[in-house]
């Protein structure tokens, strides 16, 4: 695999290092009783160290994901282990309105630590600054808000390592040379803009010079729409080599259509391996030979610990600032992008079907 | 007198004009990109759009009877999410087993809406506005969130989708399945008492009652129907992609009304034929499939298929309009 | 006995207590009195002053399309276009002070504008072309709008309106506990109110709502009123744009998805049914915040969204079908 | 009349009460019908006729009585039970499948099938005879939204014949036609009483009681006054019986002298309904419109009313043309237009009687802006009560009122707006005759007033005793004016003439 060789993004480690893939299927999927014991924590808001009994809630972008599930039972991991109270919010639909209403819920229980994985980079702004002014500690996982609206943003993978791995996966399948094609889910969504930014940039590259963008197309999550932009892509451009896709949905479609087509066309991009699973695989009748992720367990798990750390007093958000995140180990605060703060969890990592089989089972 | 008989039909068909257009869409589009009109192109489009074509059938006799509903999305939703969960849990569930479960549940949910629209006295939009909550909670309740992956679907179930064996390798089996119910519909529809006291009821309800027609069961038969096929398109849902998700299909019931709508089917009632609704739904799918075929910036899809359906139906009344004028102005005459 | 005498008709208000107290609104008032004791049973935040005007803005600022959406669906019509003309006006907002630089106050009358001409775009449609369902006609302006929002932001966001206090306390702000934006609704259903049940217009609504073809007869300009009808729309959806996007400081083509099931939702509920000419304002203002505090209250006690999903499904029917099961009895027996 | 022994009673009620909320609309009456026999059923609006005969098709349930049929006492649960048992009715209001064809709406609810398959062919082509026995000139695939409602009223008659029933219940079938299709529909009820079928026979028209009904039962106010055999009771009885008073069918025309000119229709067209038409009406005038079905009268006042848009021509208001787009601009102009379909175009019948009479004045009795309840209620209290209708309180529903009296609602919203010409599109369908006194009472009176009146009539005797001159319309064409001292020849010969003589 010559493509991925390159400096930063050759993923080696096990993405969990938290607990053997088997045992966390049976995780509790959820835990949203109300804090029966919430005088306690209204008492003293300011109390420094000790998050034991302080209520930490999860903002996922929606409810009916299984991805999202899995952030939340990382994060339910982690304060069940350092004994807090956890609530996690599921919104209906994916949309920033719904999360500032949950917001503005959560405020009104005088939760300690609210960490948000943002359906809008700015549009949460308002609702988390007032949550901010009230003393709740407010953290971005997986999908950042911006600066202004978080101490801290748990990142999955740099952006610049997620760009650097697709694009060097997309080098590696074309075989440096030819077409290559993204579907995307929405044209709003962030992370995949901020993604697609990034790998445009790394394009720039003299080395990659043979390799062309011929279209962005978006699928919006939808999957009927998601495989006629994959079959118009296909038929558009006779000479395709590559479709990536930095959303689950988009790459199950499109492992779908090329699968039945028998193209020739290869897939890869970011999935739940659970889903992809049926795609992976060598040989010609397998779409995808890898493709990359991390681990969401592992990011709510991260998150987990980062809010605790905030409400407790070790860390601030600020650059430099370290913490111990359970099983995970030591992370230290660096700079992000976007001129705010982040944890990074780790390089993405790359499934492939030596691990795919193991993999599936657990997210 | 053989032309003037044409002119007639001319006259009095929505249908011939709603050709005219979809024609004018597909030349434009054709124009654009040929490869839209090849075979490979077609069978890919009708077999991703055999679903709403299929659900405008059963949208088509709920509209007939002057009713409506939204919660279709959320039927196919939580039946196919049925099929899948119990596919997953038990190996060995054959395939036609899994249909039935997945139908089942549609109709079930479908009489739900029924019983509650009839008895119950609530509007249908109400109605089905409220289901659509219950029926797409339900299913992300039911399936904890999860989705079921490609790799826990049994591959005869998959292969459904793909395979052509119903018609002995001629039409693609999601092709076949809505040929059929559109040929089922167009009999039942034409030359069933049932079908024509569809009709009656959404044409004058209180009518219908005096002719000794028991509406109350013919609404309970068109939201029967419409949740029986959501249950199909359900499990055909889930075999197309591979996979079930919570939120499949969220959405899907504008579309499923556009279709209708765009083929003639009066919002009000009583007005409608299967093959208008063909039609309807197939410039549906003809948009769904060719947009982003004729290679146009991604930002402008949308708007150009709104403007596109506005200017199909608005087209369509007026050349409806002045083939009345013209028919006015040959009585004068 | 032989003299034709002519009869007498009585001209006072019928008085019925059986009818008073079988409206509709008192029973919505039951619903809505039963759910907040249901709530600060529940969740010992729900009885705060201040938590309660907070979580009123995350529901009213929709709500002001409910008050355009009574109108038009006392005509006997339907708008789904709204939540798409929220977001065309507000990005066409953002854009016209982020990019044009025009001032912040003129670019909310530009939203207004915007909003209140896609409105009229809608009415002029269903008005050239009276054979067109007001549904189909908003299902293809749903599109359009949306998709021009698209083509003037694309994958952008515009913002930065968070800088802008004055504006940002439309949603923000409050005089005491009580948010501007809830003082500027409570006005608007007020007026809307009294222009629906106090004034020729809204009783001419009435009529085109319950018999189109005799309210023409009687001289009613029934293409007029529904213009008007649909730029109110129009307007009232760029109202919830200017909230919405001070709500959240920026914009984007995607907001507001989904708003208009909600909207119809409240009106609904509140009595006014979807055939048109019947219900009024009172119920419509009743349902906006019996819906918006049950979500609060089970919000507060963080009922999983799945779950809130089923529960307001199952309230929106079984409210609607509540009345009908009483009566019904009564009737077989005549 | 062939004396033959006393045939059966094949149908009997007794005792029938019905109560409505607040109304008594049947008081234990009495009713019989033998077989083979026409049974004309009389009273004034509101007398419960209609009612009645919904008890005996099973729409609705009796609170008191008996319904006997063949000798057993039956209980209709549904109108499916009284269809199964050989009754066929006719409603009063049409109730029509506006979107299917003539076939489908004559045999929705019996539809002929062979093995489940609807037999198509088989039911145009029985539809299509039955159309003719009817004298029709539409055809079984025609669809009835584009049907006239004279027309649609054969397609109801045709759908009751269609049942083969043992018992036909007409409930004013003859309204909404002309003389000549009246005709039609006699021989037919005829050729069905000789068949020995059994027909109750609902009309205002003395003339059809006596042409074709054997016996006569009057109610009055709910109540059974008696049942009369036709060739032994005087007119003058029979009214006195169903008004209980005396009141003559004179028609209370004075001469008055002519105005100024009020309107002025000069070279009407709309392309394809109606061509070239012109006429006036001066002030004090009642010019009569008439002629055959389909002769386009209602096509032309609804262009002069605007609620349609000719195609060309000019109106004239006053002397001075003037632009009429919509009813609002015909009524600014003080025109004003009772329609012929009242339950459709008139009545808005979920609403009370008051605001339906107020409607179109709101703004006049407001200040433009805001309603003014108060003067609503009196204006429709005083207007309600001057028109004689009958209800408890101007907060009855449209609905609940009787045939009749919904016209005089109607009348009394016509009456509410500040007008000059005044046209009227058959005023007097299905009424009865103390209510067609009161309106014809009014319109002389209107004309005293100054007003100008167009009515449209089929009825000739109304058309000659009310109108100082006469246009005859046929086919889209004026075909030529009278004067009252015409007679009822004269009318037929000039509405079945195609071309125009424009003799003024
Ligand atoms: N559904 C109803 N609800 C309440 N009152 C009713 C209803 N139907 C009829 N009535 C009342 O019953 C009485 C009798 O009405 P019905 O229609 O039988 O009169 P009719 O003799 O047929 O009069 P017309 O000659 O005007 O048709 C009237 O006072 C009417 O207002
Ligand atoms: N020959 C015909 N062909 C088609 N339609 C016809 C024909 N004659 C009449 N109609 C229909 O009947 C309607 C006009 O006839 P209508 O009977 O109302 O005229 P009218 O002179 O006003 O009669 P009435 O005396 O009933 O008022 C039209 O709307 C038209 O649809
Ligand atoms: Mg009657
Ligand atoms: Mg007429």
């Amino acid at each position: 695999d010559g493509g991925t060789t390159s400096t930063t993004a050759a993923p080696t480690e096990a993405p969990s290092a938290t607990e053997a893939p088997a045992e966390e299927t049976e995780a509790p999927v959820e835990e949203t009783e109300a804090p029966a014991e919430e005088t306690e924590a209204e008492e003293e808001p300011e109390a420094e160290g000790g998050v034991e009994g302080k209520t930490f809630a999860l903002l996922v972008k929606s409810a009916g994901n299984p991805y999202n599930e899995k952030e939340a039972e990382g994060f339910t991991k982690a304060v069940e282990e350092f004994g807090g109270e956890v609530i996690v919010r599921q919104p209906e639909k994916a949309t920033a309105e719904d999360q500032i209403t949950m917001i503005g819920e959560l405020v009104a229980q005088r939760v300690d630590a609210i960490a948000v994985a943002g359906n809008d980079f700015d549009a949460l702004q308002p609702a988390l600054t007032q949550a901010m002014d009230a003393g709740i500690k407010v953290l971005s996982l997986d999908s950042a808000v911006n600066p202004e609206s978080r101490a801290v943003h748990v990142n999955q993978a740099g952006t610049e390592l997620i760009g650097q791995a697709l694009v060097d996966a997309v080098f590696d399948l074309t075989g440096g040379e030819g077409q290559f094609a993204i579907l995307s889910a929405t044209s709003q969504a962030s992370n995949q803009n901020a993604w697609i930014a990034s790998m445009n940039a790394i394009l720039e590259d003299e080395q990659y010079a043979d390799i062309e963008m011929v279209e962005v197309a978006y699928g919006d999550d939808e999957y009927q729409k998601s495989v006629d932009q994959t079959q118009a892509l296909l038929k558009n451009y006779p000479d395709l080599k590559v479709i990536c896709a930095p959303t689950t949905v988009g790459m199950m479609a499109a492992g779908k259509v090329l699968k039945d087509e028998g193209s020739a066309v290869k897939l890869t991009g970011l999935g739940l391996p659970s889903e992809m699973a049926e795609y992976i695989g060598e040989g010609d009748e397998f779409p995808c030979p890898y493709m990359y992720l991390w681990n969401p367990i592992d990011i709510g798990y991260l998150a987990g610990y980062t809010a605790a750390a905030l409400v407790d007093g070790t860390i601030t958000g600020a650059v430099d600032d370290t913490f111990t995140a359970g099983d995970l180990g030591e992370y230290t605060i660096v700079e992000a992008g976007d001129e705010g703060t982040e944890v990074i969890l780790g390089p993405p990592f790359r499934f492939d079907p030596s691990n795919i089989e193991e993999w599936k089972e657990v997210y | 007198m053989k032309k003037n008989n044409v002119l007639k039909t001319l006259a009095s068909s929505r249908e011939i004009s709603l050709l005219m257009v979809m024609l004018l869409i597909v030349a434009i589009i054709t124009w654009r990109n040929p490869i839209f009109l090849t075979l490979k192109n077609i069978s890919d489009m009708l077999t991703n759009y055999s679903t709403t074509m299929i659900l405008a059938l059963g949208m088509m006799l709920v509209l007939l009877i002057g009713g409506i509903d939204i919660s279709i999305g959320a039927t196919i939703a939580l039946s196919g999410m049925f099929s899948a969960l119990i596919m997953r849990d038990n190996q060995g569930v054959p395939v036609v087993v899994a249909f039935l479960m997945s139908i089942g549940v549609g109709l079930i949910c479908g009489l739900l809406i029924g019983l509650v629209i009839v008895k119950g006295k609530v509007p249908p939009i109400i109605a089905t506005l409220g289901f659509m909550n219950i029926y797409r909670g339900l299913t992300y309740l039911m399936a904890r969130n999860q989705w079921v992956p490609a790799y826990q679907i049994p591959t005869a179930y998959k292969q459904f989708a793909t395979g052509r064996y119903l018609t002995f390798g001629v039409l693609n089996n999601m092709i076949t399945v809505m040929l059929l119910c559109y040929i089922l519909f167009f009999f039942f529809l034409k030359y069933t008492k049932t079908g024509r006291r569809i009709y009656a009821t959404g044409s004058n309800v209180e009518a219908a009652q005096f002719s000794g027609i028991d509406t109350d069961r013919i609404k309970f038969f068109a939201y029967g129907t419409m949740g029986l096929l959501s249950g199909l398109v359900g499990a055909l849902w889930v075999s197309i992609y591979a996979s079930a998700q919570g939120d499949m299909a969220m959405g899907i019931e504008m579309d499923v009304i556009a279709s209708c709508v765009i083929g003639g089917v009066s919002l009000s009632g009583g007005r409608g034929s299967v093959t208008g609704v063909f039609l309807g739904a197939l410039i549906m799918a003809i948009l769904g499939n060719a947009l982003p075929l004729v290679g146009i910036s991604q930002f402008w899809q949308d708007g150009l298929k709104g403007l596109i359906i506005l200017v199909a139906i608005i087209l369509n009344v007026l050349t409806q309009r002045s083939i009345i004028a013209n028919n006015l102005r040959r009585r004068q005459a | 006995m032989n003299q034709p005498e002519l009869r007498k008709i009585s001209a006072d208000t019928p008085f019925s207590l059986k009818t008073f107290f079988l409206k509709w609104e008192w029973f919505l008032l039951l619903i809505f009195i039963g759910i907040n004791v249901m709530n600060s049973l529940i969740s010992p935040y729900y009885l705060s002053v201040n938590g309660l005007f907070t979580a009123t803005n995350s529901f009213l600022e929709k709500a002001f399309i409910a008050l355009s959406m009574v109108f038009v669906l006392i005509i006997g019509e339907i708008d789904i276009s709204v939540a798409s003309i929220v977001a065309l006006s507000s990005v066409v907002m953002a854009e016209s002070y982020n990019k044009l630089g025009l001032p912040m106050g003129l670019a909310l009358v530009v939203c207004l504008l915007v909003g209140s001409l896609c409105g009229f775009l809608n009415g002029l449609i269903l008005t050239r072309f009276r054979e067109l369902a007001p549904m189909i006609v908003t299902l293809g302006t749903q599109i359009l709008y949306r998709g021009i929002a698209l083509i003037i932001l694309g994958d952008q966001a515009s913002g930065g309106f968070t800088s802008i206090k004055w504006y940002s306390n439309f949603y923000w702000g409050k005089i005491g506990p009580v948010p501007y934006m809830f003082i500027a609704f409570a006005v608007l259903a007020v007026i809307m109110g009294f222009i629906l049940h106090k004034t020729t217009f809204g009783k001419r609504l009435y009529a085109i709502g319950s018999n189109r073809v005799a309210a023409k007869y009687a001289g009613i300009r029934v293409e007029r009123s529904r213009l008007v009808v649909y730029t109110l729309s129009g307007l009232f959806s760029a109202i919830t744009a200017i909230f919405l996007v001070a709500r959240m400081g920026s914009t984007r083509p995607n907001v507001a998805i989904g708003y208009e099931l909600d909207v119809i939702s409240m009106c609904v509920l509140g009595g006014i049914l979807t055939d048109g000419g019947k219900g009024n304002f009172v119920g419509a203002v009743i349902s906006i915040f019996t819906i918006g505090l049950l979500r609060y209250g089970l919000g507060l006690i963080n009922v999983q969204s799945q779950l809130m999903m089923v529960i307001i499904g199952a309230l929106l029917i079984i409210a609607v079908m509540a009345p009908h099961l009483k009566p019904k009895r009564r009737l077989k027996s005549d | 009349m062939t004396v033959q022994k006393e045939p059966e009673t094949i149908l009997e009620l007794k005792g029938i009460t019905k109560l409505f909320p607040g109304v008594r609309a049947l008081d234990s009456v009495h009713f019989d019908l033998k077989k083979g026999e026409i049974h004309s059923l009389m009273g004034e609006n509101g007398a419960g006729k209609s009612t009645l005969i919904k008890v005996i098709s099973g729409v609705h349930h009796p609170d008191a009585g008996h319904i006997i049929l063949d000798g057993k006492e039956r209980v209709f649960r549904g109108t499916k039970e009284a269809r199964d048992a050989g009754i066929a009715t006719i409603y009063q209001h049409v109730t029509s499948y506006p979107h299917l064809s003539v076939a489908e709406n004559i045999f929705t609810g019996h539809e002929l099938v062979k093995n489940g398959i609807i037999q198509w062919k088989e039911m145009y082509r029985r539809s299509d005879e039955l159309l003719h026995e009817l004298g029709a000139d539409f055809k079984s695939t025609d669809e009835i939204e584009a049907l006239s409602v004279a027309q649609q009223q054969m397609v109801e008659i045709a759908k009751a014949l269609a049942l083969d029933s043992r018992i036909i219940i007409m409930d004013e079938p003859t309204a909404a036609l002309t003389k000549q299709e009246s005709e039609q529909l006699y021989l037919i009820t005829e050729r069905l009483r000789d068949k020995g079928t059994s027909v109750i026979f609902i009309s205002h028209r003395f003339e059809d009681m006596y042409r074709l009904a054997s016996r006569v039962t009057v109610f009055r106010d709910a109540k059974y006054i008696g049942t009369y055999r036709v060739d032994e009771i005087s007119k003058r009885d029979l009214i006195k019986a169903m008004v209980g008073r005396e009141t003559s069918e004179m028609f209370p025309k004075i001469e008055l002298e002519r105005g100024e000119e009020a309107l002025r229709v000069e070279n009407l067209s709309l392309t394809g309904y109606f061509h070239d038409v012109s006429f006036n009406v001066h002030r004090g005038e009642i010019l009569g419109v008439t002629g055959l079905v389909g002769a386009r009268r209602t096509e032309v006042m609804e262009c002069v009313f605007g609620a349609r848009l000719p195609s060309s021509g000019t109106i004239y208001v006053k002397g001075e043309a003037v632009q009429i787009r919509h009813p609002q601009d015909a009524m600014d102009h003080g025109i004003g237009l009772l329609t012929e379909d009242r339950q459709y175009q008139g009545l808005i019948l979920d609403w009370t009687i008051g605001s339906n009479i107020t409607l179109p004045i709101i703004s006049e009795l407001g200040n433009g802006i805001l309603t003014n309840e108060r003067a609503e209620r009196s204006k429709a209290k005083t207007l309600a009560e001057k028109l004689n209708v009958k209800a408890q309180s101007i907060f009855d529903k449209a609905k609940s009122l009787s045939g009749g009296n919904q016209q005089k609602v109607v009348v009394a919203k016509l009456l509410a707006s500040d007008l000059d010409v005044i046209i009227l599109d058959e005023p007097t369908k299905g009424v009865d005759v103390g209510a067609k006194a009161q309106i014809y009472e009014i319109i002389s009176q209107l004309a005293g007033q100054g007003y100008a009146i167009v009515m449209v009539s089929s009825e000739m005797p109304e058309i000659l005793g009310m109108s100082d001159r006469i246009m005859v319309m046929c086919e889209g064409r004026v075909s030529g004016f009278l004067t009252p001292d015409a007679t009822q020849e004269d009318i037929l010969h000039l509405a079945m003439t195609k071309d125009t003589e424009g003799e003024e």
